[in-house]
C-alpha cells in the first residue's frame, strides 16, 4: 500500500498541502503566510470549481470542446493563449503587490516568512516571462499575423494546438504548485548550484524545471510555424517589404524563438539531468561548473528579452500610423532596425554576468555590443515620433498606452546604457536599479504593447470595440503606478539594496519602499480598471457593434495594407486609412 | 471574418510545379502534386533540425568546457575504444547513403519494393549503430565510466546519448513509416514522411561526424 | 561628503545638471551606497554613472520633450499641417543613425578604458603593500581571513584607510556576491573558485556590506560591517583579536558551516547576541584553511599548524602599540570581542 | 507495384543523381578514413592533427550537404542554404563566445578546469 502510494505522489506528503505547517506551529508569522498560502491554494481551487459550474449551468461543454478546444484554427488558439497570458497576469500581479507591500513594512521585519517571499520572486518571474508574456505576444501574433499577410491560417495548425496545450500544461503546473508543495525559491533564473539537489531537495525546483521546459518547447516550436507561415504562406502580392512592420516584427520574434529557446531547453535539461540521474554538470563537487549554466542561461536570456520587446515595436509602429492618420515614418528604416536588433541580441549576453569575475576586455567587448543594440532602438523611437509628426493624432485607448511606452521606454533605455557599462555594473548588479530597469522596458515596453494591441485589434476580433472610458483609466493607472512603483526602485538600486531581499535594515529605504508599495496598489486598480473595461465593454456589446453596414470589418492597417498589395479599394473608413 | 473574401490563398498550381522549387531532398516529376503542398512541411522540417542543430552545438561546447572536469575520474583515454568508433561511424555513413539510394528509388521510379529494400537495410544498418553504441556504453560503465563520476562523464552523457536518442527515435519514426507504406501505400503522407525523415538521418550523419570527430578522435588522439 | 578625489572638478561640473535627481534621492549626506562614496574605486563608478548619462541624454531629452509638443501641435482638432504621405527624409536619417553612433563610438572607447581600469582583479596602486583579505561566503554569513596577521573575524571586516585592499574570495555553498557599495565593485563567490577584488577606503567610518546574490532564507540577514580605521586603530584591533579572540578551531568551524547568521554564529559559540550587528573574532587561524575550503576538501584539522595565540610576532610586522582605540570587550566575556560602540577613530 | 517507367531524360537524371550519390559516400568514407587513419597509425604533432581532424569533419559535413541533401548554390535552393548559413552564424557566436567566456573565467578562477 505504502509503495503504491509512494511510486504515485512520490516526495509529495502531507506537508506539501499549504496550511499544513499552520495546523502544528500557531506562531503569528506563520499563520498569517499559511492563511495567505491557503487563500492563494483556495482561489485556485474555486476558481478552478467555478469555471466548471459555470460551463456546466450554460450547458457549453460540447461547444467548449468542438469550437475551441480541439479547434486549429489560429483566431481561437490566438485567442485562448491571450486568455492564459491574463489569467496568469492577474496571479503575477497579485504577487507583487505582495512583494511590494512586505518591502514597504520591511525594514527588519514584515508580514512574509523568507521562504514565501522567495516564492513569490520566483513564481513571479517565471509568470511574468513565461506564462504572461509569452503567450501574450504569441497569441497576438497567432490572431493578426495570418490576416496581415492575407493567409488562411498557420503553416502547421496541429503544431499550434500543441503549442498551445504545452503553454497551458506549464501554466497548470505553476497553479497546480498554490495548492501541492510550494514552488522553487531559486529565482526565475535558477541558477545552480543552489537548485542542484543537495541544496535544494524539494518539489519546488522541479515544477519550475517541468513548467519552464514546456513553455520552452512550446514557444520553440510556435517560433517555427510563425517563421514558415510568414516565409511560405504570403498572399500572391504581399512582398516581403510590403508587409506590415507587425509581421515584420512576428517573424523577428519568430526567428529568435527558434535559435534562442535551444540554450535554455539545454539548460534546463542538464540542471534536470542534475537532479534526477545524479549527473554534474552544475554541481559544487566532481567536477561540475555552475558558470556554463548562467552562460546557457543568459544565451537564451537575451534573445528572450527581444523575443518580448520586438512584437510591441511593431505593434507600436502600427498603432502610431494609424492614430496619426498618416503613413509610417521610414518603413524600410523600421524594417532594418529590427533585424539589426535582431541578429545583435544574440551577441550580448554576458551583460547579465558582468560580475562573475572574468576579464575586462571580455566585459568591455560584451557592454560595448550591448550598446550597439541602442543605436536601431533610438532609430525606431525616433522614427515614431516623426510618424506622429505633420499627422492628426487622435488619443485613442492604443495611443495612450503608446504614448507612455515612448516616454517610459527612453528612460528604461537610459539606464540600460548603465547596466551595459561594465565599471558601473559592479555597482548596481542585482540591486533593485536591476529590477527597475527591466521592469521600465517590459512594463512599458511589452505590457503596454499587449494591452494596446488588445484594444487596437479587440474590434476584429470580437465585432464590439472596447469601452473607452475604462479602457482610459487602466491606460493612466498603469502609467501612473508603473513610475510610482519603479522609480523608487532606482533610488533603491543605487543606495545598494539588493534585489529579492525579503527585509532590510537601512531606515533610509523605507520612503521608497512605501512610495513602491503604494505604486503596486496603484497598478493593482489598473488591473481591476481592465477587468471591468472587459465587463462593460461585454455589457454594452450590441452599442459598440462595428459591423454596420460595413462588409469588411473593422479596417486595421496590416490589413489595408494587404488589400492595397492585393489591388482592392477599399470603402469609408478603410479609406481614409489608405492615405 | 473578411479576408476570406478577398484573398487568393492557394499557390498557383501551374506555376513551376515541375520544377523542385524547395531545396535539400525532393521529389521528382512524377510527383508534381505532393511537389507543390510538401514544401512548407519539408521547410518547416528543416527549420526544427537547424533549431535542435543549436541545441547539439551548446552540447558539444558544453563538453569542451567540461574536458578539464574529470574530477580524478578516468578521462577519454581510458573510456573510448578505436575500434566500435570506427565500426559505429561506418554503419551510420553506410546508413545516409542507403536511405540515399530509397530516396532514389521513390524520387524517379516510385518503385515500392526497391524503396522497401533500401529503407529496410537503413533500419537495420541504424539498429545496428544503437547497438554497438549501447555495448559501448555498458563498456564504459564497467570501467567505472558513469555519468555521475564526474562533470566531464556528465557532459559526455549528455552529448552522445542525445545522438543516440535521435537515431532511436527515427528508427521508430522509419518503422511508422514502413507500416504506414504497407497499409495506404505510397501516397502525398507517406511520401513527405519519407524526405522529412530522410532529412533528419542526414542529419543526424552530421551531428555523428562532430561526435566522432571533436568527442572520440580527440579525445584518443 | 565633499568629494576630494581626482574627478571633483567634473563632478561640480555635471552635478547641476542632474538636480532633480538628487533631489529625487533625498538626503544625500546619509546615502548609502556609490552615491556616497568612500573610496577610489566607488567614487570614479559614480562619475561613470554620471557621464553616461550625459552623454545618453543627448538623445533621451529630444523625446521626452518633443513628444508632447508634437502631441499637441498635432492634435486632431488642431490646425496644423497635415501630411499624410510624408514618410522619408534624408537629412533627418542621416542625424538618426549618426548622432547615436557617434555617442556609442565615444561611449565604447570610454567603456574599454573604463573597464580595463575598474578590473576588480585589477591591483590599486598605493604607498603601501595591500592588506590581504580572504573572503569566505557561507549560508549566511561572511567569514573574513587576515592570512598576514593570522586572524580571522565574523560579520565585520575591519580596513586600514588609505591602504589597497587585496581580497580572495571563494564560497563555502552556492553562488553568492560580495558587495561593500560605499568602496565599490561587487564580485561573485562561488564554491571551488576563487575571485579577486581590490578595493581601497579612503574615509574612515562604517559602511554596509552584504551579499547580492539570493542564495535562501537567510539571504537578506548576511550582512556584516565594514569598518574603515587608522593605521592605530587597526593595528591594535589585530592585536587585541589576537589576545581576545577565541581560536577558529573545528568546534567553531563546525558552527560556522551551518546554515543561519552571525547571530546564530554567535548564540552557538556561546557569546552575547541581543546585538544586530554580532562580531565574532578569531584568534588564530589553521594555515591554509582558505584554500582548502575552496578545494572543498575535508579540513584535516591535525595536520594543520595553528598560529599560536598572542605571538603573532612571528606572522606580521605592523603590530603597533597599544593605543587604545577600540573599546573594551565586556569583562564577563573575556574570550568574545563585541565592539558595539566603537568610538570612530 | 511495378516501377515507373522512366523516360529518357528522367533516367538520365536518375543516373546523374545516382552517380552523385557514390561520389558523395566515396567521399565522406574518404574524410572518414583519413582522420581515422591518422590517429591510429600516424605519429604526428596533436595540434597539426587536430586541425586535420577539424578540416576533414568541416569538408564531409558539407560533403554531406552537397551530396546527400542536394544544398547547392542554385536560386531555388537558396532559402535553405541562407537558412543554413544562418543557423552557423548563430552557432558560431554562440558556441564561440561560450568557449571564450569559460576558458576565460577558467583562467582567472578555477585553472584546475583548464584540459
Amino acid at each position: 500500500m505504502s509503495d503504491a502510494m509512494s511510486s504515485i505522489f512520490g516526495r509529495l506528503g502531507w506537508d506539501a498541502l499549504p496550511f499544513w505547517s499552520m495546523l502544528h506551529d500557531h506562531s503569528p508569522m506563520t499563520l498569517i503566510n499559511g492563511v495567505i498560502a491557503t487563500g492563494a491554494a483556495g482561489m485556485v481551487v474555486l476558481g478552478a470549481l467555478a469555471a466548471i459550474v459555470l460551463v456546466s449551468w450554460l450547458g457549453k461543454w460540447k461547444y467548449l470542446w468542438s469550437e475551441w478546444l480541439t479547434s486549429p484554427d489560429h483566431k481561437k488558439i490566438g485567442i485562448m493563449f491571450i486568455v492564459i497570458a491574463l489569467v496568469m497576469l492577474a496571479r503575477a500581479i497579485i504577487e507583487a503587490v505582495f512583494m511590494r507591500a512586505q518591502q514597504a513594512v520591511g525594514l527588519d521585519g514584515g508580514f512574509l516568512t523568507a521562504e514565501h517571499f522567495g516564492e513569490l520572486f520566483t513564481t513571479h518571474g517565471t509568470i511574468m516571462v513565461f506564462f504572461m508574456a509569452m503567450p501574450f505576444l504569441t497569441g497576438i501574433i497567432n490572431y493578426v499575423m495570418p490576416l496581415q499577410i492575407g493567409a488562411r491560417d498557420l503553416s502547421f495548425p496541429v503544431l499550434n494546438q500543441v503549442s498551445l496545450g504545452l503553454t497551458a500544461a506549464g501554466a497548470a503546473l505553476v497553479m497546480i504548485s498554490l495548492v501541492l508543495a510550494p514552488f522553487s525559491t531559486g529565482g526565475w533564473t535558477g541558477y545552480p548550484p543552489f537548485t542542484e539537489l543537495s541544496y535544494n531537495p524539494g518539489a519546488g525546483v522541479d515544477y519550475w524545471i517541468w513548467a519552464v521546459t514546456l513553455s520552452t518547447l512550446s514557444s520553440t516550436l510556435t517560433g517555427i510555424n510563425f517563421a514558415v507561415t510568414i516565409f511560405k504562406k504570403r498572399a500572391p502580392g504581399m512582398k516581403l517589404f510590403r508587409m506590415p512592420l507587425f509581421t515584420w516584427t512576428a517573424l523577428c520574434t519568430a526567428i529568435l524563438m527558434i535559435f534562442g529557446m535551444p540554450p535554455l531547453t539545454v539548460a534546463t535539461g542538464l540542471l534536470a539531468l542534475d537532479r534526477y540521474l545524479d549527473f554534474h554538470m552544475f554541481t559544487t563537487d566532481l567536477g561540475g561548473n555552475m558558470m556554463n549554466y548562467v552562460n546557457l542561461f543568459w544565451a537564451f536570456g537575451h534573445p528572450e528579452v527581444y523575443i518580448l520587446i520586438l512584437p510591441p515595436f511593431g505593434i507600436f509602429s502600427e498603432v502610431f500610423a494609424t492614430f496619426s492618420g498618416k503613413r509610417i515614418y521610414g518603413y524600410k528604416i523600421l524594417v532594418i532596425a529590427t533585424m539589426c536588433i535582431a541578429v545583435l541580441s544574440f551577441t550580448v549576453w554576458l551583460h547579465h554576468f558582468f560580475t562573475m569575475g572574468q576579464s575586462a576586455h571580455i566585459n568591455a567587448a560584451f557592454g560595448i555590443a550591448t550598446m550597439l543594440i541602442g543605436i536601431p532602438t533610438g532609430v525606431k523611437v525616433y522614427d515614431w515620433m516623426l510618424t506622429m509628426y505633420r499627422g492628426r493624432i487622435r488619443l485613442s485607448v492604443p495611443m495612450v498606452y503608446a504614448i507612455g511606452f515612448i516616454m517610459l521606454f527612453v528612460l528604461g533605455g537610459m539606464t540600460g546604457i548603465i547596466l551595459a557599462t561594465p565599471s558601473v555594473d559592479y555597482q548596481i548588479h542585482n540591486s533593485l536599479f536591476l529590477v527597475a530597469h527591466f521592469h521600465n522596458m517590459l512594463i512599458p515596453g511589452l505590457l503596454f504593447g499587449m494591452l494596446s494591441a488588445t484594444n487596437f485589434w479587440f474590434p476584429k476580433a470580437f465585432g464590439f470595440r472596447l469601452e473607452e472610458r475604462w479602457g482610459y483609466r487602466a491606460a493612466f493607472c498603469w502609467i501612473i503606478g508603473f513610475m510610482l512603483a519603479f522609480f523608487p526602485l532606482y533610488v533603491l538600486g543605487l543606495m545598494g539594496m539588493p534585489r529579492r531581499s525579503v527585509a532590510y535594515f537601512e531606515p533610509q529605504y523605507l520612503p521608497w519602499t512605501i512610495m513602491a508599495g503604494i505604486g503596486a496598489l496603484v497598478i493593482l486598480c489598473a488591473l481591476l480598471c481592465l477587468l471591468l473595461q472587459l465587463w462593460v465593454s461585454i455589457r454594452d456589446r450590441h452599442a459598440n457593434n462595428v459591423f454596420v453596414g460595413d462588409p469588411l470589418g473593422w479596417p486595421d492597417a496590416g490589413m489595408v495594407g494587404l488589400l492595397t498589395a492585393a489591388g482592392i479599394q477599399l470603402p469609408g473608413a478603410a479609406r481614409d486609412l489608405q492615405h | 471574418m473578411s479576408q476570406n473574401n478577398v484573398i487568393p490563398i492557394e499557390h498557383n498550381a501551374t506555376q513551376d510545379a515541375q520544377k523542385t522549387r524547395h531545396p535539400g531532398l525532393n521529389l521528382g516529376p512524377a510527383h508534381a502534386h505532393e511537389e507543390d503542398t510538401r514544401e512548407e512541411m519539408v521547410f518547416g522540417f528543416w527549420v526544427f533540425m537547424m533549431s535542435d542543430l543549436i541545441i547539439f552545438g551548446l552540447l558539444f561546447a558544453t563538453y569542451v568546457t567540461m574536458l578539464g572536469g574529470t574530477a580524478g575520474g578516468p578521462g577519454p583515454s581510458e573510456l573510448f575504444e578505436m575500434k566500435s568508433a570506427f565500426i559505429e561511424t561506418m554503419l551510420l555513413l553506410a546508413s545516409s547513403f542507403t536511405f540515399g539510394m530509397a530516396s532514389l528509388a521513390l524520387k524517379y521510379r516510385e518503385d515500392r519494393t526497391r524503396l522497401v529494400f533500401w529503407l529496410v537495410v537503413t533500419l537495420l544498418l541504424g539498429v545496428a549503430f544503437l547497438f554497438f553504441e549501447l555495448k559501448d556504453f555498458h563498456t564504459m560503465f564497467d570501467n567505472g565510466g558513469v555519468p555521475s563520476r564526474s562533470g566531464y562523464l556528465s557532459a559526455f552523457f549528455s552529448l552522445v546519448p542525445l545522438h543516440g536518442l535521435h537515431v532511436t527515435g527515427a528508427c521508430i519514426w522509419l518503422v511508422a513509416l514502413l507500416g504506414q507504406l504497407a497499409v495506404y501505400g505510397l501516397d502525398a503522407p507517406v511520401k513527405t514522411g519519407i524526405l522529412r525523415l530522410a532529412i533528419l538521418w542526414h542529419f543526424l550523419d552530421i551531428v555523428w561526424i562532430g561526435i566522432f570527430s571533436l568527442v572520440y578522435l580527440g579525445g584518443l588522439s | 561628503m565633499t568629494g576630494q578625489g581626482k574627478h571633483s572638478l567634473q563632478r561640480n561640473r555635471l552635478y547641476p545638471l542632474f538636480a532633480s535627481l538628487i533631489l529625487l534621492s533625498g538626503c544625500r549626506a546619509d546615502m548609502p551606497g556609490f552615491m556616497n562614496p568612500q573610496g577610489p574605486i566607488a567614487q570614479a563608478q559614480r562619475h561613470h554613472f554620471w557621464v553616461i548619462i550625459a552623454l545618453v541624454m543627448i538623445v533621451v531629452i529630444p523625446v521626452i520633450i518633443q513628444t508632447p509638443l508634437i502631441l499637441w501641435r498635432y492634435r486632431y482638432r488642431g490646425h496644423a499641417v497635415y501630411r499624410p504621405k510624408w514618410d522619408m527624409s534624408r537629412w533627418l536619417d542621416i542625424i538618426m543613425w549618426a548622432v547615436p553612433i557617434l555617442i556609442v563610438a565615444i561611449l565604447g572607447v570610454y567603456i574599454w578604458r573604463q573597464t580595463h581600469e575598474l578590473d576588480p582583479y585589477r591591483p590599486i596602486a598605493g604607498d603601501q603593500p595591500p592588506l590581504e583579505v580572504q573572503v569566505v561566503g557561507y549560508d549566511w554569513k561572511w567569514l573574513f581571513i587576515y592570512p598576514e596577521q593570522g586572524i580571522a573575524t565574523l560579520g565585520q571586516l575591519v580596513v586600514p584607510v588609505d591602504r589597497p585592499i587585496s581580497f580572495e574570495l571563494t564560497s563555502a555553498t552556492v553562488l553568492q556576491s560580495f558587495f561593500i557599495p560605499a568602496l565599490g565593485s561587487q564580485i561573485d563567490v562561488m564554491n571551488r573558485m576563487v575571485t579577486r577584488l581590490h578595493l581601497e577606503a579612503d574615509h574612515p567610518g562604517r559602511f554596509e556590506g552584504k551579499n547580492m546574490q539570493y542564495n535562501g532564507e537567510g539571504f537578506h540577514r548576511q550582512r556584516f560591517v565594514t569598518r574603515a580605521v587608522d593605521d592605530d586603530a587597526f593595528n591594535d584591533f589585530v592585536q587585541r583579536t589576537r589576545e581576545q579572540g577565541q581560536p577558529l578551531d573545528r568546534d567553531a568551524y563546525a558552527i560556522i558551516a551551518q546554515k543561519g547568521d552571525n547571530r546564530d554564529v554567535a548564540r552557538e559559540l556561546g557569546l552575547n547576541t541581543d546585538d544586530t550587528d554580532a562580531v565574532i573574532r578569531f584568534s588564530t587561524v589553521p594555515d591554509g584553511l582558505f584554500h582548502t575550503i575552496m578545494a572543498g576538501s575535508p579540513i584535516d584539522w591535525s595536520a594543520m599548524t595553528i598560529t599560536p595565540p598572542q605571538q603573532g610576532t612571528t606572522r606580521t610586522s605592523v603590530i603597533g602599540g597599544p593605543s587604545d582605540n577600540d573599546t573594551a570587550p565586556s569583562s564577563d566575556h573575556p574570550s568574545s570581542s563585541h565592539d558595539r560602540k566603537e568610538a570612530q577613530p | 507495384m511495378s516501377a515507373r517507367r522512366l523516360n529518357e531524360h528522367e533516367a538520365r537524371e536518375c543516373k546523374t543523381e545516382q552517380r552523385s550519390y557514390v561520389w558523395g559516400f566515396a567521399l565522406a568514407l574518404v574524410l572518414t578514413l583519413i582522420p581515422f587513419a591518422l590517429v591510429a597509425f600516424a605519429d604526428i604533432e596533436r595540434l597539426t592533427l587536430w586541425v586535420t581532424i577539424g578540416a576533414c569533419a568541416l569538408l564531409q559535413v558539407v560533403v554531406h550537404l552537397r551530396f546527400f541533401m542536394h544544398i547547392t548554390l542554385d536560386k531555388n535552393k537558396r532559402e535553405d542554404l541562407l537558412l543554413i548559413l544562418f543557423t552557423v552564424l548563430i552557432l558560431v557566436i554562440l558556441c564561440g563566445g561560450t568557449l571564450w567566456i569559460l576558458f576565460d573565467l577558467y583562467q582567472r578562477m578555477l585553472p584546475n578546469m583548464m584540459p
